[in-house]
């Protein structure tokens, strides 16, 4: 009984020595923290954090958004909103007919020559309170007018901070691109 | 709504519903919903006598989030992202599970790339469960260092499921009938380099923790679950194959391509929380061999079916699909109407079956075991 | 949706406190600066954003360089107050509770979708979620994302640092600076 | 399949051909091996020549139909898998079950649920408060359906048969024995 007692306390003690050279071991190696303020983690590529409007080609202060809704009706949480204005002006200049067909035309292709049927963005509000990051919105875009951004800093005093304007944000990146 | 949320102090609704032993001098105990050692909001109403457990009751439902509700508002694509959030620890199973319920019931067939990179990320995905659990347990039962040892891990494995699926945590990443981007050689290369520095390391944790006998003297012979009781209950998962039944949903009714592989199913008889704390450590190397075997084995071809359904509506009828996540058979009830959203879905969370034992076993332990015992159910509840 | 509710629910949490016992402004300046480098959180994880929280603690990102590594479990302990995610109407009561046992300097953040505004889990009809915990308990500061990264919760913290003492100590990170503001 | 559906991907021919033909049938996998009805009072009868035949309980669930709650049972087993599943009519009217507490203690907690859900009641249930559901949650259960949306049985499970079978018959005991996994696999 003493023997067998003593014996698993030895053993048990063996176990202790073993852990501590683990951690003696583990003591010399590199460190793993990142001094977050002054470096960043180098693997931030593929967050998806919060949707972007992407710049068209022509104009860097225009989307490339068509205002199809396709991303406002597939979004779970109903996070984006966005308005469009219907090129009224031009449909009023023309016979009705042309325009119509025009219209179609330019849905069905991506980067239609014809700008007079493409309705504008009025503006593309992004409620990220309420978003849950699936990037549904980015796949079912049909020209590709959205895609993610890494900003990853995101903090604020209050909530409507956090009530994205996508529209003026791309042209305040365009301004900032230019200067 | 009730708008006095107030808590009265002559004891809420639950605690008014406990029903005590009739014995006397006994103290009544109210541990949780906000207690370290619950893992999440678990409050488990307690009658002891000194410092033996005499009754133990669990209340659930504080983060009751309406998942089977929603299933039925949404529509399937939208429902996407919400099954990760149902067990935030092994999200992908998750994901999976639904996607694959909707397959089934379509008869869609998804590309043999598509079901080997859902193989790869959901293994690491495991990994990354367990080794937040073997932390979080250690934790629960006093020991601090392993639980950076396994953070150090689990954000690498993060770092690479990131790149690909653009979360950390509450993945959205297959689709009906593939999964959302393919994977690079980048992230086979990090993914075969993870798996190599990985080995060394449950070495290393062998050393480190269970060897340890201070751990052994609070984990062996604490919380007996006898076999039949795991059936009587409904228990799966590593809480079952710590009882030695070795019943893995991945062999018994295999899904996908996991009938090519080469893996054992680790199972000891032990029954106490020992063995369950064993078996979740060799499933991460189990999970590593299956990696490995599907790294090497990775056909080409689409990662998505050509003609996948935006909007799947499929026919009407139900189907029944399970899976093995991280802490049991995970189970999809999916009953359709043949409209673009389900007409009753229910979730079968493994940690809900898994607790319910909890009551049970804790009869007549001591507190301190009754953590253990707590933390060795691995649970994420619903 | 939520905003329409908020006069239903107010007033929650008693937000009463005492008047500290040297309010002179120096002096509190000064003990302001030390209550901002030793900020302890209380571990309060309620889903997901636990996790992240958890990592936020751990090896990689390393709180305790900010003074906050010491997740006490018990709200007497603390003084900030990281709610975690999504509060379900069960729940809400304790942690109105646990909000009115955290002694008075004690500040929140509201990490999460889920805890700003109820988040993904916000639909017509829903039935079990309380639609941000400012509706309950006022908040300081609010992280969004679904669960935000760890940085964004450093990202907070800092931001809580500021509000204590009016300036920022940390550098802010390069990328920060250079994404689109 | 829709016309929604087909639009994305240009009305794959082959696709909608497979639709047609699946549409009047049951969909190729359910995940059952055995698959029946149950009439109410012989659901103890039959939960304990599962508990017999060493199943255990995978979950209770609740399906809200036009005919009244559909109480749906599943079953499982460790050493030769085959999901059996146990379907209960009962009316909308006395949303009434025995419970199954005694044979699977498991399940008390798969009830409760229910009974926050759908409002059944499960007789002899020791303990059968809100489980998940905020005590002083008001109104009707929340998963309950509005009349208008609620679909019947052959809306639901068209070209099953609805008869409830008795635990007794041979085909019940034969099923239960004999039920495996493997031979739907390999048909599939």
């Amino acid at each position: 009984m003493i023997v067998k007692s003593l014996r698993e306390t030895m053993l048990g003690m063996w176990s202790l020595l073993v852990g501590m050279k683990v951690t003696a071991v583990n003591f010399k190696s590199t460190q793993i923290t990142v001094h977050y303020p002054r470096e960043v983690v180098h693997s931030l590529e593929g967050y998806r954090g919060h949707i972007e409007l992407v710049p068209s080609d022509e104009d860097p202060y225009k989307p490339k958004c068509i205002a199809c809704n396709n991303c406002v009706r597939i979004c779970p949480s109903a996070c984006i909103s966005l308005t469009a204005i219907k090129p009224k002006k031009k449909a009023a200049e023309k016979t009705e007919a042309p325009d119509s067909a025009d219209e179609v035309k330019t849905k069905g292709k991506k980067e239609a020559p014809a700008k007079k049927a493409k309705p504008e963005l009025e503006s593309f509000v992004c409620d990220y309170n309420y978003c849950c990051l699936c990037g549904l919105c980015v796949q079912s875009c049909p020209t590709g007018a959205l895609r993610y951004s890494s900003n990853v800093y995101l903090a604020g005093f209050t909530r409507q901070e956090f009530v994205l304007d996508l529209l003026s944000r791309l042209q305040n990146q365009a301004q900032k691109k230019e200067q | 709504m009730n708008l006095d949320l107030r808590l009265d102090t002559s004891g809420d609704f639950y605690a008014r519903k406990f029903q005590p032993t009739k014995r006397e001098d006994t103290l009544i105990l109210n541990m949780g919903p906000q207690h370290p050692s619950t893992h999440g909001v678990l409050r488990i109403i307690l009658e002891i006598d000194g410092e033996y457990i005499l009754r133990a009751e669990p209340v659930l439902g504080y983060i009751h989030r309406m998942h089977e509700k929603m299933a039925e508002v949404m529509s399937y694509p939208q429902y996407l992202p919400n099954p990760a959030r149902t067990d935030y620890l092994h999200g992908l199973a998750w994901n999976w599970a639904h996607v694959a319920a909707v397959e089934r019931l379509m008869g869609l067939e998804v590309p043999e790339r598509a079901e080997y990179i859902r193989v790869i990320t959901c293994e690491l995905n495991r990994i990354t469960s367990h080794l937040l659990w073997w932390g979080a347990y250690l934790l629960d039962l006093g020991a601090f260092t392993p639980i950076m040892y396994a953070f150090d891990d689990r954000e690498r494995i993060q770092d690479i499921l990131q790149r690909i699926t653009g979360s950390r945590l509450t993945y959205c990443y297959y689709r009906f009938g593939g999964v959302s981007n393919d994977i690079d050689d980048r992230f086979i290369e990090e993914t075969r380099k993870q798996c190599s520095r990985m080995k060394p390391r449950f070495k290393m944790f062998k050393d480190l923790v269970t060897d340890n006998f201070i751990l052994r003297k609070r984990v062996e012979e604490i919380g007996e679950i006898p076999a039949d009781t795991c059936r009587k209950y409904g228990a799966t998962g590593p809480v079952l194959r710590g009882s030695g039944v070795p019943y893995d949903v991945r062999r018994a009714e295999p899904y996908s391509v996991y009938d090519r592989f080469d893996f054992n199913i680790p199972s000891y008889d032990t029954c106490d929380a020992m063995g369950r704390y064993l078996v979740r450590m060799d499933e991460m190397q189990e999970s590593i061999k299956i990696i490995e075997q599907a790294l090497d084995t990775l056909p080409e071809g689409d990662y998505i079916m050509p003609k996948a359904p935006k909007k799947p509506k499929p026919p009407a009828g139900d189907v029944y699909f399970a899976l093995e996540g991280a802490r049991g058979k995970i189970g999809f009830h999916l009953v359709s109407d043949g409209d673009k959203s389900p007409y009753r879905l229910k979730l079968r969370a493994p940690g809900f079956s898994n607790l319910s034992l909890f009551s049970e076993v804790s009869e007549g332990v001591l507190i301190a075991d009754a953590v253990s015992i707590l933390g060795s159910l691995d649970l994420v509840i619903p | 949706m939520a905003q329409e509710n908020q006069d239903l629910i107010r007033p929650f949490a008693d937000t009463a406190t005492d008047e500290p016992i040297i309010n002179q402004a120096p002096v509190q300046k000064i003990l302001n600066i030390c209550r901002a480098m030793s900020l302890w959180p209380m571990t309060f994880g309620l889903a997901c954003c636990a996790i992240e929280m958890m990592s936020f603690g751990m090896a990689r990102f390393d709180s305790a360089r900010f003074g906050a590594e010491v997740f006490r479990p018990s709200p007497r302990q603390s003084d900030l107050i990281i709610v975690a995610g999504t509060i379900s109407r069960k729940m809400a009561p304790l942690v109105v509770r646990l909000y009115e046992q955290t002694p008075a300097p004690k500040w929140v953040i509201a990490m999460g979708n889920c805890a700003i505004s109820g988040g993904p889990f916000v639909y017509k009809n829903q039935y079990g979620i309380v639609e941000g915990v400012d509706l309950i308990i006022p908040v300081d500061v609010y992280i969004p994302g679904c669960p935000p990264r760890p940085e964004g919760l450093l990202e907070g913290l800092f931001q809580v640092q500021k509000k204590l003492t009016g300036r920022r100590w940390w550098p802010l990170p390069e990328q920060a600076r250079t994404s689109d503001k | 399949m829709s016309e929604e559906n087909a639009k994305p991907e240009k009305a794959p021919d082959k696709e909608k051909e497979v639709k047609k033909k699946e549409e009047p049938q049951v969909p190729k996998y359910t995940g059952y091996d055995y698959d029946c009805f149950l009439a109410p009072q012989e659901l103890l009868k039959a939960v304990t020549k599962l508990d017999h035949a060493d199943f255990f309980l995978e979950d209770v669930s609740c399906v809200d139909m036009q005919e009244g709650f559909q109480v749906v049972y599943h079953f499982d087993r460790f050493s030769q898998p085959g999901r059996v599943v146990l379907r209960v009519m009962i009316s909308r009217e006395n949303p009434e079950i025995p419970s199954i507490y005694d044979i699977f203690p498991g399940a008390a907690w798969h009830e409760r649920e229910c009974f926050d859900f759908f409002g059944v009641r499960f007789t002899g249930h020791p303990n059968l408060i809100p489980l998940l559901l905020d005590p002083e949650h008001q109104g009707p259960p929340p998963l309950l359906k509005e009349e208008t949306a609620l679909k019947d049985l052959n809306q639901l499970y068209p070209d099953r048969v609805h008869t409830p079978v008795s635990p007794d018959s041979e085909e019940f005991v034969k099923e239960i024995n004999n039920c495996s996994n493997q031979k739907s696999r390999n048909q599939s």
